[in-house]
């Protein structure tokens, strides 16, 4: 009975159907509404996870099309991320909404982004796919735009930046589907080869941009920092954690089952994109250091750390995908930690400017345990998970000839330090102001997503064979041979390059715990709490009104070093070529005069040149 | 069961001689540092008594549980990274952990103490700590640079990732790394300069213009941990620049004559030099020692 | 071949009416002339050489000394459609004099870009 | 500079046209409808009139949609003019000789109209052209006497009325004949008064609703005058 | 009487000669009548469609068989469009009834009437002549309509469209008069048989007099100056028919003319050609604009360039592609005017600005402007998406990609004027809350097109399937006049 249960047709109905419901639920019956999409979500994901993945087929016909919907081992890992991000997501927006406005439409298009996120991974043909994807695309503008104010143009900036990588990806798919005169991935793959040369590059490109773009990779990325600050935070955790993830899903694809039948192009492609994704990782991470928005700065950290996982993919050696397919999985999780940490924050305080927020650590200690598990990982300091990823990308950089790349990558992700540490030291640290004094942890609901995401982070930095077996199992289906792994240490090719998780984990606990029960006892318990403004300054003693924090500019000297580095941004290059475009759209406007005569004119003269154009090209003969 | 007993053994030992070597280098640094000012300077001793002073006192104020945990992080992190780093060569009661981990973790390790020691120094709230912290990170940045070149360049040039595989090249050519690839080795050396924060790197720590930065808040125990493991870290970046540029140590003796001698570097450059402002220091490092990494990458790849 | 020449003469003028004259009224009588040109043409198409109207009024009249009936009843037809479309033109002219109190084309542009 | 551009235009324009044209063979016999027309006029529709047997008969469709547009025309104009501002108009009248001609032709002309539409398949004219001369008695009338006013709702119902009926024929026909606007009636004797089945018919609805239209059109406008 | 294809001629037809005598008896009653015609309407389209989807039907004006009379020619394509006419005119209708409150409704509702006649009569002709008469029907229903508001710039935007309809119904005289000349003849498909008689350079200024002439008609770039102003200043109801109905029926009858004389390479070239820089053109002029119907004017230009260009494609999958576009079109800018009236007519300015906050104060009414927007630059699950993704694919099939490039571009512009709209509707604003609501007809209509839009998106096999054969009957002149002429 259950089996016959759960199939796609089943979660797509799930979670459609029930994000209408909740819709409508929430113009009946106000307050319930949360409860009914958490129900949801939660038996979505439990279908997903249940989900057989092999046998569960579904094929139909839809506007003489042939679709087909599937389960395979790369979809289910997507699945996974998105099930349990999403199912956190709403769990944790049941308080962070609560007493919105609109929450019907909130909830909606929450449901309807994880559903159709589900319905990306399981497509088995593009033309499904291409569909959900666009579905994704306008729930998610949705939600950018719900909570904005007087400006509007970040929703936009999103809407179109997905606009032009949908439609590339669309022409794509177009010439591929007159290629095959299938839409089914299969067909495809198999067809792929008979593509003309030239056509085969402009697929594989276009495919890779269309999909780079939702991975905010550059030079697509700008829509992404403004988009994340302006989306609810619980959605951010979601947009960044899960949904940016479908763009590596679709990269994967491309570049493992596509692209690399193009075998003479293919390194080419490898190369173009590793050092795109590096230079993604780098540049984000610079910018992400001068941010003074917090959702801005781990927007930035966001894309660089897709940055990261595109190398990976990019680079192509079997540990290489590993650590971006567990990037990808990490990311999920520790990037939706520190957005819901920062939600939190916002929560509370209403605030996210980092020159403002401060000393919130002893007020909110259970977000800022999660905040600080999310930077160690995203740091990539052992021993949470940050660090196998990490450690496996540069293992497999370093054994693959991007020597180069793997000093990009390196100094991306000590730089990335500079932000991290900003990040939770303008929040959680520094001078606890009075007008902080009422905030309170937040609610339950917000902190068990939280904190399991924490616990999750730090399992897989001490065993991350739970998560490496899938993800080896979806390099199967990409058709790339598994590089050694075991429950708890990390291999490479070469000899003597391993790490013990487990030896790691047993070291820093053991000392880490002694080295406090040492201070606890010793000392903790004799001293007394001062409140941060009892501190040495130079002898004086600080008055009541003395700025002690140290938040604007707070990398002024490293901008400066940086000198001219991250001057021409990315940004004002779109801008420019947007106010071309729209001052060439003002000179055409110009055509239409508004003097009827002159529009009876512009008849006689099209007249004329049709007719001069005819009689001298072809002489009146067609 | 014997050899089990014996790894313990070296688990404890390992830190009491990486802290008694820090400690007296320490000791000796300030000695030479006041005769070549023309001081007569504190006696050798006096960091270790130092420390054993501020281990007695009684602290008396913490502000939150970060300060407190600060320190932790530190000795934690020095101490593992100790144990990841194979102190003498072919002896394996030096060796602890070293085959569990390899150069690039122990990289990340390394800045695991830095870390909670900033988190312990941005909750005390005093805005020297936070300065410090924002001028060490971005030091960090500068001489990450040079530094990752020139061990990218080895590892390239030797095709491995490990303390160990370095050190056994070594063996195997009989001859140092700092013969076989120089450009790596003086990447590496003027990184190591940024690295131990002596002048004119020594931005983070300014006592005249943060009070000392990070430190400024800690004091009593806390303060003693962190100069404990302050003496274990350096003592653990010595060994590591010696295992990996100067062949390594077959005994104590050889180790504690290469590793001063490496230690004199940065701090005989330190004495005569006054302190860069952070931004000069950071373009520093990305000029000639990056070249050099660079020129050490060229030369492995053609 | 002379009646050819006047119907797109006065096809041309009235164009040139349509096209260079301020005046909305003047615009007006320019497609009407466009309009009488285009059915003075088809009139002449339809013209047999001493032919007589199409109308067996006596019996003595055979359909080949006919000139073409088929352009005669078209423009019947045209001739009403100009006259309607005139007669809406006039009355939007008359709207617009109504609110711009002005006859000038193109001082009547409100809608523009 | 319009003016050159309109000259230039045209000019091209007009070497084509002509160039088009003036090939054409001028005054010569064609084959194709119009022949077949002629030939059959008498025999299928009963009207000696060859045009009015094609604007009425052959091409009654047209008709209808002729019809329609005069009807648009006037209910156009009276959508675009419907709240003018009324101006008061000048109340003097046209001199004796003008107001006393007038008053002797205008019926004069009316029955000129009527006769005009009446004997539409046996002479030149028709609905149209007895329409349009009623519509000038009118006009005559409107000059002649400032004070003379349209009966609005009576000219309205017999527009109404006149379209109807030729819609009526028309789908009569398609009860009765079998497609719409056939022919139901007998043919009669060609050259009588009445013959030619259901021209005439048409041909008077016609009559009266140009006359009606032109009519209303001419006093929407004049309503607007100073 | 069984319903037979005149009837969309005759009863309307009838209806706008009563409703004059009607309107004498009740106001309301006039205001029913053409809903009632146009249910019947509907109703015999839906009885009559599959019949005309398998063989044409010949209707004979008159008794007379052609050539020699007027026959109606019920073809899968005038099928198709004609139900989608009544449907849509149906709807607008219902929309019609509430929204409009300003005398003189008799003439309203009459020119209403006229306007389906002569679109039907358009669509449904076999006969050039009549064709311009029909021609002229709409066109003269449509000047009147644009100036029905009466105001200063409707009745500017009315003598303009006049000005440049009369350039196009002088131009199609004229081509009509060298077919004539040559054929003797005026039946389409008599014409399509005797096309050899025409010599080659008359032959080519007829096509150039009918590619200007009915270009203006629809709207092809750069004879659709009068279109944005019309468009924009009719009322909101007509803006839909002209978006609707109008242009469609224009460009049936543009691309039959062209299909049934003209169809060599170079000229479906030219089209296509003329197709894209409409598109492009519209859209970045639409890229600017201030005014909110303005803008959709400038859109319906657009679409209409993209209609065109898939016909030019000539294939049966472009041209079924096209007629899909038509369809999506017809009903996604009709919903779009309908909920811009209102929007319009509740923040009492024609600025896209003023709708600022609006979602939030007239929620339904910008519901279903958000869900039309976004249908229209064609994302799934609406219905755009499909007409979009056929049009492109049959466009890949011919392997023109720069051209796909090119309309997806201008499909970005799209997006981003649509959006914007959007994103000022849900924009948080202190706004007086205006008591005004949307009346329930002008909901219902909106929420017919809002399920259309939907269930075709979902599953769009409901329409698809009769496209193929409308596409092969708009192809296939062969047929035409075999059938034309029994």
């Amino acid at each position: 009975m259950v089996e016959i249960m759960i199939s796609i047709p089943v979660i797509f109905v799930t979670i459609f159907v029930g994000a209408i419901l909740t819709y409508l639920i929430k113009l009946i019956m106000p307050k319930v509404e949360a409860y009914f999409a958490l129900l949801v979500s939660a038996a979505t994901s439990y279908m997903a996870f249940a989900l057989p993945k092999t046998e569960s087929i579904y094929k139909f016909n839809l506007g003489s099309f042939n679709l087909m919907w599937g389960n395979n081992e790369y979809s289910h890992l997507f699945a996974m991320l998105v099930a349990v991000l999403g199912f956190f997501v709403v769990l944790y927006s049941m308080d962070f909404m609560a007493g919105k406005v609109n929450l019907g439409f909130y909830y909606f298009n929450l449901l309807v982004s994880i559903g159709s996120m589900l319905g990306i991974v399981y497509s088995q043909d593009f033309l499904s796919l291409f569909i959900f994807w666009e579905i994704m695309t306008w729930s998610s503008f949705m939600l950018v735009i719900y909570a904005q104010d007087e400006k509007f143009s970040v929703g936009i900036k999103y809407f179109v930046f997905s606009a032009i990588g949908a439609y590339l990806l669309l022409t794509a798919l177009v010439i591929l589907y007159t290629n095959s005169g299938s839409f089914l991935l299969e067909d495809n793959i198999n067809n792929f080869i008979y593509l003309s040369s030239q056509n085969q590059i402009l697929v594989i490109i276009f495919l890779i941009i269309g999909f780079g773009v939702k991975a905010a990779m550059m030079p697509f990325h700008v829509w992404a920092p403004d988009a994340y600050k302006a989306a609810p935070s619980s959605f951010t955790a979601l947009f960044s954690g899960a949904l940016s993830k479908m763009g590596i899903f679709g990269i994967g694809l491309v570049l493992f089952k596509f692209a690399i039948q193009n075998t003479d192009y293919f390194t080419y492609f490898q190369f173009a994109l590793a050092w795109l994704g590096g230079i993604t990782a780098l540049l984000s991470t610079f910018y992400a250091v001068f941010q003074t928005d917090a959702k801005k700065l781990l927007a930035y950290s966001s894309i660089g750390q897709l940055g990261y996982i595109i190398v990976g993919l990019a680079v192509g050696t079997p540990l290489s995908i590993m650590s971006a397919l567990l990037l990808t999985i990490l990311h999920g999780a520790f990037k939706a930690m520190l957005f819901m940490s920062a939600g939190a924050v916002y929560y509370r305080t209403g605030l996210l400017d980092m020159n403002e927020t401060r000393g919130l650590i002893r007020k909110m200690p259970l977000t800022f345990l999660t905040a600080l598990m999310g930077i160690i990982t995203v740091a990539g300091v052992p021993p949470l998970g940050g660090f196998v990823s990490k450690w496996m990308l540069y293992e497999a950089l370093i054994q693959s000839n991007y020597y180069f790349l793997v000093i990009i990558i390196f100094v991306a992700s000590t730089a990335a330090f500079l932000y991290l540490y900003r990040f939770i030291f303008s929040l959680f640290l520094g001078q606890e102001e009075k007008e902080f004094e009422n905030v309170k942890e937040v609610p339950i609901k917000m902190i068990i997503p939280m904190l399991l995401l924490a616990g999750f982070t730090l399992a897989v930095g001490v065993v991350p064979g739970f998560v490496l077996e899938q993800i080896s199992k979806a390099m199967g289906y990409l058709g790339i041979q598994t590089p050694n792994w075991e429950n708890s240490v990390l291999f490479s090719n070469w000899e003597n390059s391993s790490v013990n998780l487990m030896s790691v984990a047993t070291s820093i606990g053991i000392l880490f715990v002694l080295g406090a029960i040492f201070l606890t006892i010793k000392n903790y318990r004799s001293t007394r709490y001062v409140t941060t403004k009892d501190i040495h300054t130079s002898g004086e003693v600080p008055t009541e009104n003395e700025n002690l924090t140290f938040a604007v500019n707070f990398y002024q000297p490293f901008e400066r070093s940086l000198g001219s580095v991250i001057k021409p941004s990315i940004d004002r290059i779109f801008n420019l070529i947007g106010k071309n475009i729209e001052s060439a759209a003002d000179y055409l406007r110009y055509i239409y005069t508004g003097n009827g005569q002159t529009y009876a004119m512009y008849v006689i003269l099209f007249f004329v040149v049709l007719i001069l154009f005819a009689d001298l090209m072809f002489g009146f003969k067609f | 069961m014997d050899s089990f007993w014996m790894k313990i053994l070296g688990f404890v030992i390992t830190p009491l001689v990486a802290f008694a070597v820090g400690v007296t280098y320490g000791g000796i640094v300030r000695k030479i540092t006041a005769r070549i000012q023309n001081r007569v300077g504190p006696p050798i001793y006096q960091n270790l008594l130092d420390i054993t002073k501020l281990y007695s006192k009684k602290t008396a104020v913490n502000h939150g549980v970060m300060q407190h945990l600060g320190p932790v992080f530190a000795i934690t992190a020095s101490v593992t990274s100790l144990f990841f780093v194979p102190v003498l060569r072919d002896s394996s009661f030096w060796f602890n952990l070293s085959f569990d981990g390899d150069l690039i973790f122990l990289l990340y390790m390394m800045v695991f103490g830095s870390l909670g020691m900033a988190l312990g120094a941005g909750q005390t709230g005093n805005p020297n700590s936070a300065i410090g912290v924002s001028r060490g990170l971005a030091l960090m940045v500068g001489y990450e640079i040079p530094f990752v070149l020139s061990l990218v360049a080895l590892m390239i040039q030797f095709q491995t990732t490990s303390i160990h595989g370095l050190l056994a090249v070594q063996d195997t050519f009989s001859s140092w790394i700092i013969f076989q690839s120089p450009f790596a080795t003086i990447a590496g050396i003027l990184a190591f300069l940024g690295m131990m924060h002596y002048a004119p790197f020594d931005v983070p720590f300014a006592p005249a213009e943060v009070a000392s930065g990070p430190a400024s808040e800690f004091g009593g125990k806390y303060l003693a941990l962190m100069m404990t493991s302050g003496s274990i870290f350096t003592f653990v970046k010595l060994v590591l620049f010696v295992n990996i540029y100067f062949g390594g140590a077959e005994d104590l003796l050889t180790l504690i004559l290469k590793t001063f001698i490496l230690y004199m570097i940065p701090v005989l450059t330190g004495i005569v030099n006054p302190r860069y402002r952070t931004e000069q220091a950071i373009q520093f490092f990305w000029k000639w020692p990056t070249v050099f990494g660079i020129i050490a990458i060229l030369i492995v790849v053609l | 071949m002379l009646y050819y020449i006047g119907a797109i003469s006065l096809i041309l003028i009235g164009l040139y009416a349509v096209l260079v004259k301020k005046n909305l009224l003047k615009i007006v009588i320019g497609l009407a002339i466009v309009d009488s040109g285009l059915n003075l043409l088809f009139i002449a198409i339809g013209y047999v050489k001493n032919a007589t109207a199409p109308i067996f009024s006596s019996e003595s009249l055979t359909a080949d000394k006919m000139v073409d009936p088929v352009p005669q009843s078209l423009v019947l037809t045209a001739i009403v459609i100009g006259l309607a479309v005139t007669a809406v033109a006039l009355g939007l002219v008359i709207r617009l004099y109504d609110h711009h109190k002005t006859l000038d084309i193109n001082k009547i542009r409100q809608l523009k870009w | 500079m319009r003016k050159a551009v309109a000259i230039l235009l045209l000019g091209i324009f007009g070497y084509y046209f002509a160039s088009i044209f003036l090939s054409l063979p001028f005054g010569e016999k064609r084959e194709g409808v119009g022949k077949h027309y002629l030939e059959n006029t008498i025999s299928e529709t009963g009207s000696v009139n060859t045009v009015t047997s094609i604007v009425v008969s052959y091409r009654g469709f047209d008709t209808l949609g002729e019809v329609t547009v005069l009807f648009l025309a006037s209910t156009g104009l009276g959508a675009i003019l419907f709240d003018v501002r009324r101006k008061k108009r000048n109340e003097q009248n046209a001199s004796p000789i003008v107001r006393t001609t007038s008053t002797v032709f205008y019926p004069m002309i009316i029955l000129l109209g009527a006769y005009v539409f009446v004997h539409g398949h046996l002479t030149p004219g028709g609905g149209f052209q007895g329409g349009a001369i009623i519509a000038t008695g009118v006009l005559l009338m409107f000059m002649a006497y400032r004070k003379f006013e349209a009966n609005h709702t009576l000219l309205s119902v017999i527009e109404s009325l006149a379209g109807l009926t030729f819609v009526t024929v028309g789908l009569t026909g398609l009860i009765y004949g079998g497609s719409f606007l056939v022919n139901f009636l007998p043919l009669g004797t060609p050259n009588d008064l009445v013959s030619a089945g259901v021209i005439p018919i048409i041909y008077i609805a016609v009559g009266f609703k140009v006359g009606a239209e032109l009519t209303v059109v001419l006093d929407d406008m004049l309503k607007t005058i100073r | 009487m069984e319903f037979s294809p005149v009837h969309y001629i005759a009863v309307p037809l009838f209806a706008a000669f009563l409703i004059p005598l009607v309107g004498k008896v009740s106001k309301e009653l006039v205001k029913l009548i053409p809903g009632l015609v146009l249910l019947y309407l509907s109703y015999g389209s839906i009885m009559l469609f599959p019949k005309g989807m398998e063989n044409p039907i010949i209707e004979i004006i008159a008794g007379f068989k052609p050539p020699f009379g007027i026959a109606l020619y019920y073809g899968a394509t005038a099928a198709f469009l004609v139900t989608l006419v009544t449907l849509l005119g149906f709807v607008i209708w219902l929309y019609s009834y509430k929204f409009i409150i300003r005398e003189p409704i008799e003439k309203y509702y009459m020119l209403f009437m006229l306007l389906i006649t002569g679109a039907t009569g358009i669509m449904l002709t076999g006969d050039i002549f009549n064709l311009f008469v029909f021609l002229e029907i709409t066109a003269i229903a449509s000047y009147s309509l644009t100036a029905f508001l009466r105001d200063k710039d409707s009745a500017e935007a009315a003598f303009k469209y006049l000005l440049i309809g009369s350039f196009s119904s002088a131009f199609f005289l004229l081509t009509v008069m060298i077919l004539y000349t040559y054929t003797g003849t005026l039946n389409l498909a008599d014409l399509a048989s005797k096309a050899d008689m025409i010599p080659a350079n008359a032959k080519g200024f007829a096509l150039l007099l009918v590619i200007v002439g009915m270009g203006i008609e629809a709207e092809i770039f750069p004879l659709n100056g009068w279109a944005p102003d019309a468009y924009s200043q009719a009322p909101s109801p007509i803006g839909a028919v002209f978006a609707g109905i109008v242009v469609k029926a224009a460009v049936y009858a543009f691309i039959r003319i062209i299909f049934l004389f003209f169809k060599t390479p170079e000229v479906l070239h030219f089209i296509v050609i003329i197709g894209l820089i409409t598109l492009i053109i519209a859209e970045m002029a639409a890229l600017r604009q201030h005014q909110i119907k303005r803008m959709l004017a400038f859109s319906s230009l657009g679409q209409m360039g993209l209609v065109i260009l898939a016909l030019g494609i000539g294939t049966t999958e472009s041209t079924s592609a096209a007629l899909f576009q038509m369809f999506n079109h017809a009903v996604i800018k009709a919903m779009l005017f309908f909920a811009a009236g209102y929007l319009v007519f509740h923040s009492g300015s024609k600025l896209i600005d003023s709708v600022t906050g609006l979602g939030y104060d007239k929620p339904i009414t910008s519901f279903f402007f958000s869900l039309g927007a976004l249908a229209i630059i064609g994302l799934p699950p609406f219905s755009g998406f499909w007409s979009k993704l056929n049009v492109l694919i049959s466009i890949a099939s011919e392997g023109e990609i720069l051209i796909i490039v090119l309309i997806l571009a201008a499909s970005v512009v799209e997006a981003v004027y649509y959006l914007r709209i959007i994103g000022k509707l849900y924009t948080r604003k202190e706004i007086d809350s205006n008591p005004r609501r949307t009346p329930i007809s002008g909901l219902l209509a909106m929420g017919i097109l809002a399920i259309v839009i939907i269930v075709i998106g979902i599953y769009p096999d409901v329409l698809t399937q009769w496209l193929q054969p409308a596409a092969e009957n708009l192809l296939n002149s062969e047929e035409y006049i075999q059938t034309g002429l029994f």
